[in-house]
């Protein structure tokens, strides 16, 4: 007697079960006239990033529909338990930014068993083949970019430090993009790697310590534009912004405002809106049962003070 | 002076929840008058002194008190202070990790200018100090003093406080005759400057000497006043007890001592010097010195709790290696420690609860409790002991002293144990409940167990023991027969516990 | 005389009616919020629903429970969330390193035991706060996981082992069984051994303890090692759910567990506790959360909620308590 | 009789003395750090790098001084890491709204000030665990925080403001001035005041203050609002810092400020602490993080040592004591 998630609906599953899941499926069908709950399981609601992909999920939303949106402030436990609830409340569709490729596989079970369909977004899924369609930022390319950026600058020679937090798959791939991009340069040396955890005030001390070990650095990566802000702060204050270029990753307001004070050097942007806005077409278009690309890449663009200025 | 008294107390009710502990009281005292307060365990003296000081509130409507002939509001600590009320509180209430003159300046602090004036506090400490004969730094902390003299710096800070009614109670419960002299010196330089003194003890001896007159509670009713002339200690006692309590060490029957059970041989720690005795079955011992002679560490170095150096101890003849207390507790060793509410009690838990937990192997084999004999148990001790309680379910917190301390021997009781030590037993126990407990140490005698018994009240210590021990600066001064033949004499059990050198006073 | 007031240890007349007693604050707070959701949303009284919440709640019950024991002899224990992660990546490394599940599960659980025997045995034995002991294994463990799995999550490909904590039984979660015989055993050894009697008197009185022969420092081991197996449970439980494990799993658990013992009467002074209020205290916590997703409150909102009710319930037991006992 | 033991609270002879003897163990932890420090790396014995460290410090130093306070009357504060966001994103909104630098400076001190005061009131008029009601007011206030923000950081384009954390005078970083006034001011405070004295009586024995007429709730409660201000002034210098106030700024730095403060030889059982022993405590935590980072080390291996250290440091120094108290 003993069933998991994934078969519960189809096979000896409780009565229970199977009605909330046949109850749900049926859900899935825009009734007539009626709005639809699509689901939403935003990874950590504290990171601005995060937020401006919901805007741009907002603007995407048709008529009476409506978004219910849980946070599972970056615990992969957390957001299992926020979709189990959003599956109680019969979503049509579950938009899903896995806290862990990995950890998320009982809820797409648990959305398969309901009959729900998942379009993940921002990050992708170990098991892509219970999800309809991944919408995210190409993360390894982002990392070129401003891996090649400030190989340029740098003219092909100096000493970068790189602040990770390869916790998150999606940060790895950025600093995996960057060392592929300055795998071109063999004079620019990567003198150390060490993880933070993201955030102004958590990158600033270790950026500080970084000078002081390194007083000769000449370029820094930092995984996201919080931590780069942070590091600029730090290296500002050592007054060695002319001496230190800094990379970040996201180009958020925030961001683009320290590039434009010329606190960072540059930015990979991501398109948070544009994330958010895609991957609920794509929701739409999964209800609608229209087939979707399973793969979308949302192309991250470089942002520098000359693009920006190009750009006005 | 148109009034006579000059604290006056009257229509004076406290209820806790269930219980009225305090009914319609009406207390005075004159000026310069030293009035004992007495009355058994629970009768209400403390709710009363706290009332007066601010801590409990009385129940609201009838009661007034009057200073000096004026209505006192007293609703907290601050007023009580107000109006000239020093209390020292029967539990000791120091801050021990601070200085002796931070506690004695505690709450009133001398500053100069805006700041503090160490200087001065330390210099005024220094002083009362030395007038108490306590020859300490003031700067000391009061961690690191013992009991005794932690009981005089409470009492000293009564003494500066210029407190115009000062309130002891219970302030020689860990004091000997030493310290006690010293105290009622000064108790009598209080009187002379005019100070009204409530003086609460159950200690007879004391209060026929320092006391001018006596009030007696009972269940808490005032029973009545009078001056200590128009007074007996029989008088006082059957008025507190509400019946004749004819003699309180009386023994019946003899009691057979038999064979050497317990025998200590050159014991050593940094406390105590080479201590030699033994205990036979059925045997009392008591064990006599001035608070500090290192009765209670010697205690606590049998009974495992303290490192023991060197020395050998022998159980029925056998070499005993006592590491802990679960071992002397194997060895037939039980131990009513000193301080019961920080050794002897789970306060927040049942009387029952208290009373098993040393026997727990008695009615829990592996998993299961066996609640019949656990009942069972329980029911057989709080009889044998009289323990004033609503059920077994009751919190020991919400007992009396008296009844507290019989708590603790009932657990000790129930463990049964062969060798009893017994560590101030009666301490802030009043007379009724130590009659009880004087036959039920007879009652463990007749049983064949042994019992040492420590008493800085040596008439405890006379009047009960077979032999008695006396202890010096953690050494053995003299062991002295005492039965019907040759009673031990008082100037002589001091003489050995000031060290045999000089002759004690008094 | 006076009142006797209930026997919050349990070892009271009648069992149930003590509980209820006891527990009357936080039980009267867990029926009002369940009759606010089942009139406020459709989805909160379905028995799917109530299944869902009763499986989210196990992970913080174990904690919970583990916490409780700590806590009844006076300590706290803020490596729980910690060991949940620990042994979550322990078990699933262990399988993929070919280990069978069996045996892997029994290392897990072991290696919880060895976190909370150093624990003990360093607040045992150096007298320092266990706050102070916890708090500092809790990062040192936190980063060891992150050093070996180099802060990546490890995926389990052993089907059964996913089962244990998605699976059901008879149409019930299994995480639930797993809680309830956790819970019988656990009260077992609390009400009805010498061991649990024991653990009340040490954290009533650690120096009467003592006087009473009882041997405070294996108990002490003993207390934190049980908590550290029911961490280790938990983490295994979540892995399982997560079909991996995760080296950030766990982080900030204590809390939660904290507040669920606290909630359930269980005192911060130590020597008063129950395991089924502990529970209780756990459901109140799980169906908040559950309710408040279910009623759509961001959970900015929901973080200033969850606060408040923890201090009005808390509080609320503790005027009620302090009415009985003073006036 | 028995040996004089030395005063921790400074009361003793020489005060210089005194306090050496008192922190010694972690002053010898201290001066072994910078040791080693110096011969294995060539940048730690830098004047800059001291700086640097200083500087760094001083966050987590202001949050430590309040910490003490806290602890020295037998409570704890968890709530300065959402106090110094929650102030950070406050003074930096009220400067974006038009309010002066001043005004704003001091508004977000006084919410410091107000979160204090709720703190110190639930805690003084219910008797509730001060761990319960900080840590659930601690998630509350992060959650209003989040709330007010929308998890956005806000933006400070007031130049004076940035000065305040990353100006120099004299060559000295502006943070260390105001750190340096700080002790000072709490110094006096501590010792020199009738306020600072009574706080160690209520912590070494709450019953003892009420008999000597202390008023323990108000004390209490200007305590925690002490607490709350300092952390207040710690994010609005780590917002000026930051040159924004950042609403997740500050989450577990109750950690090691709890840390600072037992490593200073503040006692968790109330009563006894020094400010500065507490500014050592920071600075070692401080000179940690800096030298392993300054030696290469990765961060989970930090994560690893610093639990370590804590642990071994605060061990030595109450096995220290002990030894010295017993025999
Ligand atoms: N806070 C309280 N709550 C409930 N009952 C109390 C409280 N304090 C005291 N009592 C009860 O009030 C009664 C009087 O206690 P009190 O301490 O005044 O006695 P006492 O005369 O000082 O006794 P002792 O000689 O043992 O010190 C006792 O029955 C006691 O159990
Ligand atoms: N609890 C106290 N009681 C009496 N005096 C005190 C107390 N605490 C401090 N003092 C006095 O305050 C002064 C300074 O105290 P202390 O020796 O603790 O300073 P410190 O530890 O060097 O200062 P800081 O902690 O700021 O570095 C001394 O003159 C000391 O006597
Ligand atoms: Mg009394
Ligand atoms: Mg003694």
């Amino acid at each position: 007697a003993v069933t998991t998630d994934s078969t519960a609906a189809e096979s000896s599953a409780p009565a229970e079960q199977s009605t909330e899941a046949s109850a749900a499926a049926s859900a899935a069908e825009p009734a007539a006239g009626g709005a639809i709950k699509i689901g939403v399981s935003v990874a950590d609601q504290s990171n601005p990033f995060y937020i401006e992909i919901l805007d741009g999920m907002e603007s995407a939303v048709q008529g009476d529909d409506q978004l219910i949106v849980m946070d599972a402030g970056f615990d992969a436990a957390k957001q299992i338990t926020d979709i189990e609830d959003m599956i109680q409340q019969g979503v049509s569709v579950m938009m899903i930014d896995p806290v862990d490729s990995n950890g998320i596989q009982a809820s797409l079970n648990a959305c398969k068993a309901a009959g729900i369909p998942v379009v993940c977004y921002n990050s992708p899924v170990d098991d892509a083949s219970l999800v309809e369609s991944t919408v995210a930022t190409d993360n390894f390319m982002a990392g070129q970019l401003i891996g090649e950026a400030l190989g340029e600058a740098l003219e092909g020679k100096g000493k970068v430090v790189m602040l990770t937090y390869n916790v998150a798959q999606v940060c790895a791939d950025r600093a995996n993009g960057f060392k592929d991009a300055l795998s071109q340069y063999p004079d620019i040396e990567i003198v150390e790697e060490q993880e933070i955890q993201p955030g102004v005030d958590t990158a600033m001390p270790v950026m500080e310590n970084m000078l002081q070990a390194y007083p000769d650095l000449t370029g820094v990566f930092a995984l996201n534009d919080p931590s780069a802000i942070g590091c600029a702060a730090a290296v500002d204050s050592a007054g060695k912004l002319d001496q230190i270029k800094i990379v970040g990753v996201d180009g958020s307001e925030d961001g683009i405002a320290a590039i434009k004070e010329g606190k960072m050097f540059a930015s990979a942007s991501q398109d948070p809106v544009e994330i958010g806005k895609q991957s609920i077409e794509v929701a739409y278009k999964v209800i609608a049962g229209e087939t979707v690309e399973a793969d979308i890449k949302v192309p991250s663009a470089l942002v520098t003070a000359e693009t920006l200025q190009a750009g006005e | 002076m148109e009034n006579e008294y000059y604290l006056e107390m009257s229509g004076i009710s406290k209820t806790f929840p269930g219980a009225k502990v305090l009914d319609n009281i009406e207390f005075n005292v004159k000026a310069g008058e030293v009035r004992a307060l007495m009355g058994e365990n629970g009768a209400g003296k403390s709710t009363l002194i706290k009332i007066l000081g601010g801590i409990y509130d009385m129940d609201s409507g009838q009661g007034t008190i009057r200073i000096n002939g004026e209505e006192a509001k007293i609703n907290t600590v601050q007023d009580a202070q107000h109006y000239g009320i020093g209390i020292i509180h029967q539990e000791i209430s120091l801050a021990e990790n601070m200085s002796i003159a931070d506690n004695l300046f505690m709450g009133k602090e001398i500053k100069g200018g805006a700041l503090l004036n160490d200087r001065e506090m330390v210099r005024r400490s220094q002083a009362i100090l030395e007038e108490m004969g306590l020859g300490v730094d003031a700067r000391t902390k009061v961690r690191d003093l013992s009991i005794a003299k932690q009981q005089m710096v409470e009492i000293s800070r009564a003494l500066l406080s210029n407190a115009k009614i000062i309130v002891m109670d219970e302030p020689t419960s860990s004091l000997t005759k030493t310290e006690i002299d010293q105290l009622f010196l000064q108790i009598e330089n209080l009187k002379k400057s005019g100070i009204a003194i409530i003086y609460i003890s159950h200690r007879m001896d004391e209060i026929f000497e320092i006391a001018d007159s006596i009030s007696i509670l009972r269940d808490g009713k005032m029973i009545g006043t009078d001056t200590v002339e128009n007074l007996t200690q029989d008088k006082v006692i059957s008025m507190m007890v509400g019946r004749e309590l004819s003699e309180i060490f009386k023994r019946d029957g003899k009691i057979d001592v038999g064979e050497v059970c317990l025998e200590v041989k050159h014991y050593s720690n940094e406390k105590i010097r080479d201590i030699n005795f033994s205990l036979r079955k059925g045997e009392i011992v008591g064990f006599a010195g001035l608070v500090g002679a290192g009765r209670t560490e010697l205690a606590r170095a049998i009974f495992g709790i303290d490192k023991v150096d060197s020395g050998e101890l022998y159980i029925n003849g056998e070499r005993a290696n006592i590491q802990n207390t679960q071992d002397a507790i194997r060895y037939g060793i039980g131990y009513v420690p000193e301080d019961r509410k920080t050794e002897g009690l789970f306060l927040m838990h049942t009387i029952k609860y208290n009373t098993s937990i040393v026997v727990l192997d008695k009615f829990i084999k592996n998993v299961g409790v066996n609640k019949k004999y656990e009942n069972e148990l329980i029911g057989k001790y709080a009889d044998a002991l009289s323990i004033k309680m609503t059920s077994p379910e009751q919190k020991v917190q919400f007992l009396s002293g008296g009844n507290q301390q019989k708590v603790v021997l009932g657990k000790w009781m129930a463990a049964d144990p062969d060798i009893f030590i017994l560590d101030e037993p009666t301490r802030g126990v009043d007379v009724g409940a130590k009659a009880e407990i004087y036959q039920l140490i007879y009652g463990l005698a007749k049983q064949g167990k042994a019992v040492m018994l420590i008493s800085s009240e040596m008439e405890e210590i006379i009047n009960l023991s077979d032999r008695i021990v006396v202890m010096h600066e953690g050494s053995v001064t003299g062991v002295l027969d005492n039965n019907e033949t040759s009673r031990a004499k008082q100037e002589e059990i001091m003489w050995f516990a000031s060290g045999g050198k000089e002759n004690a006073k008094n | 005389m006076q009142k006797i007031s209930e026997n919050k240890i349990g070892v009271g007349s009648n069992p149930v009616v003590v509980f209820f007693k006891n527990n009357m604050g936080i039980l009267i707070a867990l029926l009002a919020l369940c009759a606010v959701l089942s009139i406020a949303t459709d989805s909160f009284l379905t028995a799917n629903n109530l299944l869902t919440v009763l499986r989210q709640i196990c992970i913080n019950a174990f904690l919970a429970i583990g916490m409780t024991f700590v806590l009844i002899i006076g300590g706290i224990d803020l490596t729980v969330g910690s060991v949940v992660g620990a042994s979550g990546v322990a078990v699933v490394m262990l399988m993929e390193s070919g280990v069978a599940i069996a045996p892997a599960i029994i290392v897990a659980l072991l290696f919880g035991a060895a976190i909370g025997l150093i624990n003990g045995t360093i607040i045992a034995f150096t007298g320092m706060p266990p706050f102070i002991v916890t708090l500092s294994l809790m990062g040192s463990l936190r980063g060891l996981c992150y050093l070996i799995t180099d802060g990546r999550s490890v995926a389990s490909k052993n089907e059964l082992f996913t089962v244990i904590g998605n699976g059901y039984l008879f149409g019930i979660p299994i995480p639930i069984y797993i809680l309830v015989v956790t819970a019988v055993v656990m009260s077992i050894l609390l009400y009805k051994t010498k061991f649990g009697r024991r653990m009340y008197a040490v954290g009533g009185n650690e120096n009467a303890a003592r006087f009473a022969g009882i041997k405070i420092k294996g108990l002490t081991i003993r207390v934190y090692m049980i908590s550290g197996i029911l961490s280790a449970l938990a983490g295994i439980v979540l892995a399982s759910r997560m079909y991996s494990g995760q080296p950030t799993a766990g982080d900030g658990y204590e809390a939660d567990a904290i507040a669920a013992a606290v909630l359930g009467g269980t005192s911060f002074n130590g020597g008063i506790g129950t395991i089924g209020g502990t529970i209780i205290g756990a459901l109140v916590i799980g169906i908040l959360s559950n309710g408040l997703n279910l009623l759509h409150i961001s959970s900015y909102v929901q973080m200033i909620i969850k606060g408040l009710v923890i201090i009005l319930a808390v509080g609320f037991d503790i005027l009620k308590n302090r009415k009985m006992a003073r006036q």
